[in-house]
């Protein structure tokens, strides 16, 4: 499933396929959660009359009613603290925290409740709760609208930590997070928002599973979220030029699909990790390590990362050169100790 | 409610003053002979619950216990004032109201022991885990109540802090959600003049701790923590109120930790014997005593009663906790997600592996596990 | 103070009525002629500054920009409110405050236009940052204001921040704190009914957002915030008293957001136009006006002079805005911090090389860097 | 410098040299630079008449008064969020936080601010500000009072991370940390809070630098805080058995001295990482991968790392169960394709 840019109209579709921008996938997904589980409620910053400042809840206030979609004063930690309590209380609560950034006045709430009431009461209270986070940059947007926090959260015992990169995905691993049992953490990676692609909303994902979204056999490229596409136009770019790039979407960073990961990187003995957020202690390093670890024998170069710097995110004007694009990849991928000497 | 009404009293209420003499209130009702006969019980009940868990600690074990002595009143009050359908979301210092509520003693010590987090299964008695990152639990109290409400349910639900705790940014969001959205909680902040070492001069400028409610549009009341009676009524009535939808309450109960924050504290620092030393006038014990006795309500006879059913508890306390729970090492893996991701059972199979050769090891090489 | 004393007004303070007649008032006296055509200057210019940042938005100039549109008159009042060596504690809704304040246009669009996080010597005005994170800048004013007094200087800090920010906990913690270390702070919210999309009703339950402040000792007063006269009285008293040493105050000025939230915002998705308009009877400007012509102050000679002063600061704004910056890629290794580490040198090298080759490449194959 | 357990007497050592306990010398840090500088002000919850839970600001408010260490009201970001307006304006803030747990109300702060503020003002606003945090586990605490969190801080950008492993650090390091004009993280193993050691006060030492604990030719342990003993109690264990090992504490998180650690484990072709904190996405990914990275071709085998597990920190009693423990080092020490077949 890759992501038409194109605006297929409706009617060329199949039956029960429709395309849709990724927002409008994450919109129906929950539509259709409010409409099959009556616990289920959405709230947040923004989400009711506006319909979320990316317009993710459209509609759904109107449609469903307040009692389903609301507006809360403005707290972040409120938002995720009252969520919890009405976790604990059979509701299966939704919530949206606007940017990364603004998600962090609820990390107390997230990493010593969210993430550990289950565990605390021997799993005599689960949390079903979704966090969902707009995530990442490339939307040139001001300082604190960009960043890419998933680190936190992956580090974090407890959490399940999701990023979708098609809008099939987006539809799927949403409705996974919201009938989840335990609480998800749901990365919408900002730049991919009004990307296109068919959406078919009987087809389940599995929380936990990596997606191969393209086979090749000369070097895996590792991504989630954003990346994915750039990853995808990075093997397009090198298959130009002789190179066979697998590229797996990690899709969901914890749990980890070990098993799918280390598949691909021993078929084709070289990785490269693609990841916005700073590298240093991050998603990317883990996988670096991991792969490093369960493939040395099949290595023929080390594994590499492309990463955003170790810096705060760009201010809009200085975004290009912060964020991992098709050279640095390719980059990365020519110093992979190829026998051509390339 | 008028903006005036939402502001407490000057002067806290109080119904049974330190002497035991009854004190009349225009609004507050004295709660009849039967209740604070019950109240009394628990009081007992309470202290010696406190002093034998102290004694625990000093046996070790207990790894740590937060007194509640001098505060048995405002422990005991929120037991009595909830309906069994009603839920209490208590934090470390509130085990007496925990076990008054109806959690066996052992459970509740579970956390202090360090067997795991938590000990009790919330359901059985209405009582959340008990809360250790300060003001957190009063925005779970919020939701939790919101659903409730939302079920069409009657339930109120109590939410305890300290007076530390309202300095919190977790206190303002769970007042402000709870005053917008309208849910049936009361607030019960037991200000008892410490946060571990830090008076409450540090901690406020406010008139009183009661005076923050009006900030959020609910009423603030102030009660004599140490009055069982005026704990009950001043809670009973919010209660009351939220059951009926008249939304949130905040209660700022003033009362005194007569004891150190923890047995690993050491309050001589920071506080002067002769000032632990005045409240022993006020303690909440005392006063009802006598009170009940110069009503002829309390007799020798039931003092001794309640005397041995606080022993019974104790000699429980003491049982559960000089017994060695056998603990598994495999429930670390177990309660982190519902489901075990491959990355824990690959952690967990590493463990057991090491306890394995352990356990075989052990015959031969004492101590090495290789 | 009395406690009563804490509380504010159940109406707020106003000294000029949208007719712009005169209101007389026991405690607060109207500014004079001069003062209020210097604000009724600031007025003129504040307002063209937003309409001239629209129009750059609409050109693309401006990546975003959140107007004042309408709270001109909290915005002027605030930056003449200020003693020369007073510091503000501004939002990212604040640049005709950080403007009057003395702030070079251009470089307080810096944020906005994307050439950086923050493009002002924060010294050389004494501005804080723009403050994106809401109510976190709150705190920060009270450590600032720490410092100054303890240096004994007799700097006042202005806070300021929306309706919506009173939610977050750190607004809670920042008038705590500043309440309990009596520091020299003035809290000034606007409250401009919106929070985004977001009406007052949904963020607050309370009588007003300045009765917060008694929960914390400190006064709190209401103010008609398009009436710059009564900003610049109870802004001028709350920071005499900050500056005499009695402790800080919050002040609600009461306002309204005439346009989106941002230009990225659509507000007609959550309020009615009626609502906005009959806000236009209420605009800073017209009353202002009105009543300076009136008294026969505002002749058509200053009007002309005033116009044609905010046109010279438009006309500023535009050349700066329609330049490009020459943004230079190192800056994003040179300030992390004040020693680039041996990894960040590392990155920018990585970066550097990127950018050669692309410089190097690109005379012959247009776009590639490869 | 390794620990002394023994409480070897003051007189016994040299003129300029005392053995203290790292609660002592980090106590006598705090004085000495509080009387150094008057802008240093050391502040927090119980860090006046108390002296901190940990007692290591112990006698600061009767010795200097009131104005130079303080208590505040009881709210994390309300401390670091003063802090930052205190840095602003001159001070140099030394806060303490009172566990891992308890630093997270102030995430939002931290990050957005305390590591952002001289990067947003280039240059223009420096912080130099000190959080204190005791950090990690082994003493029985219960829930919330034993996590170890530097994963959090070291993937932030523009924050220092450091942590010493014994008395000599401790004073020297915290010194550093106060004099920096940039903000530090500062993460107090509390495990060794009582270990003893000498400390030269006149030694400094270098934010950025790691330090070599203990040499060795056959493996490189890589280690920092409270699983430095615990390295160092291995590598005697393993030199029992025959393995020469060399034992790095990392020291400094962020900036990392890869020059130190590169060139340790080049010379040993062999590394175990070895923290406390859970592993998945840690710091000890991160020195996990950029050794594998730096050190590809001299490796002998995949380097290893021993970790908390990806749980919540255990209840005290199974805290054994929990922690890197001699035996996991040594086995993962012998699982590094050993010629000998061990
Ligand atoms: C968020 C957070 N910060 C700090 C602590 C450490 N701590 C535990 S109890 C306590 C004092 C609490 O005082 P108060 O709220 O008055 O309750 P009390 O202990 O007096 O019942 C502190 C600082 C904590 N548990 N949570
Ligand atoms: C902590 C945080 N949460 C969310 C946001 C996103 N946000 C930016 S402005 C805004 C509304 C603020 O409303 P208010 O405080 O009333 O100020 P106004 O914009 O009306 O001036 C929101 C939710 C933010 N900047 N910071
Ligand atoms: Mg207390
Ligand atoms: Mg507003």
């Amino acid at each position: 499933m890759t992501i038409a840019h194109d605006d297929i109209r409706l009617d060329a579709a199949p039956a029960d396929v429709r395309v849709l921008s990724m927002s409008a996938a994450l919109n129906l997904a929950l539509a259709d959660a409010i409409a099959a589980d009556p616990e289920v409620v959405v709230f947040g910053e923004d989400v009711g009359a506006l319909g979320g400042v990316f317009r993710i809840t459209d509609g759904l206030t109107e449609r469903f009613g307040e009692d389903r979609c609301f507006d809360t004063p403005l707290a972040e930690s409120g938002i995720v603290g009252t969520a919890v309590g009405m976790a604990m209380n059979g509701m299966r609560p939704v919530v949206e925290l606007q940017f990364d950034a603004f998600a962090l006045p609820a990390f107390e709430q997230i990493v010593s409740h969210v993430a550990k009431l289950g565990n605390r009461t021997r799993g005599g209270v689960r949390m079903p709760l979704v966090i969902r986070i707009p995530f990442g940059g490339g939307i040139g947007g001001v300082e604190h609208h960009c960043d890419s926090s998933e680190a936190y959260y992956a580090h974090t015992p407890g959490l399940t930590v999701v990023s979708p990169s098609t809008p099939q995905d987006a539809y799927s691993l949403l409705r996974a997070a919201i009938s989840s049992p335990d609480p998800v953490i749901f990365l919408e990676p900002k730049k991919l928002y009004w990307g296109k692609g068919e959406v078919d909303t009987s087809t389940t994902v599995d929380i936990g599973s990596a997606r191969i979204a393209r086979e090749g056999s000369d070097v895996t490229l590792l991504a989630y979220g954003a990346s994915v596409p750039l990853a995808l136009e990075a093997a397009e770019t090198a298959a130009a030029e002789g190179r066979s790039v697998q590229v797996v979407d990690i899709r969901s960073l914890t749990p980890f699909d070990d098993a799918t990961v280390t598949a691909a990187v021993r078929s084709t003995g070289r990785a490269v990790v693609i990841a916005e957020a700073p590298g240093f202690a991050s998603v990317a390093s883990e996988i670096q390590a991991r792969v490093f670890e369960r493939c040395f024998e099949y290595l023929e170069a080390p594994v590499r990362r492309v990463t955003g710097f170790d810096t705060p995110f760009a201010p809009p004007k200085l975004e290009h050169w912060y964020l991992p694009d098709v050279d640095r990849v390719l980059d990365a991928i020519d110093s992979l100790h190829w026998e051509d000497g390339a | 409610m008028l903006h005036e009404e939402l502001l407490p009293r000057d002067v806290a209420v109080q119904l049974i003053d330190p002497e035991g003499t009854a004190v009349d209130d225009a609004r507050y009702a004295r709660p009849d002979t039967d209740r604070l006969l019950a109240a009394y019980r628990g009081l007992v009940e309470g202290r010696r619950i406190n002093d034998q868990a102290g004694a625990l600690v000093r046996q070790g074990r207990l790894a740590v216990y937060p007194s509640s002595h001098g505060q048995e009143a405002c422990q005991i009050g929120v037991a009595l004032a909830l309906g069994s359908e009603d839920w209490l979301f208590p934090t470390y210092r509130d085990s007496v109201a925990v076990i008054a509520r109806g959690v066996d003693p052992a459970e509740a010590m579970v956390l202090l022991k360090g067997d795991w987090h938590s000990g009790y299964d919330v359901r059985a008695n209405r009582v959340a885990p008990q809360a250790t990152p300060l003001a957190t639990q009063l925005l779970h109290a919020v939701g939790f109540a919101y659903a409730a409400r939302r079920r069409g349910e009657d339930t109120v639900v109590v939410a305890l802090c300290g007076d530390g705790a309202t300095s919190e940014g977790d206190f303002h969001e769970a007042m402000n959600f709870a005053a917008v959205f309208h849910v049936p909680v009361v607030f019960f902040v037991q200000n008892n003049e410490f946060a571990i070492s830090v008076p409450l001069s540090r901690q406020t400028a406010a008139p009183s701790l009661a005076h923050k409610a009006i900030g959020y549009g609910m009423p603030g009341q102030r009660v004599d923590g140490n009055d069982v009676a005026g704990v009950l009524a001043v809670l009973g009535d919010a209660i009351d109120r939220a059951r009926t939808g008249d939304g949130p309450t905040l209660i700022e109960a003033h009362t005194y930790r007569m004891q150190a924050h923890t047995n690993a504290d050491d309050d001589t620092r920071y506080r002067a014997r002769d000032e632990v030393r005045a409240w022993v006038e006020r303690d909440p014990l005392t006063r009802l005593r006598a009170h009940l006795v110069d009503a002829g309500a309390l007799t020798p006879e039931l003092e001794a009663e309640y005397a041995a059913g606080a022993e019974t508890i104790a000699a429980a306390m003491r049982e559960a906790l000089n017994t060695d729970a056998d603990l598994d090492p495999e429930d670390l893996f177990r309660f982190v997600t519902s489901t075990r991701s491959p990355q824990l059972q690959e952690q967990w199979q590493l463990l057991r592996d090491e306890i394995d050769r352990e356990t075989s090891a052990a015959p031969q090489t004492a101590g090495g596990t290789r």
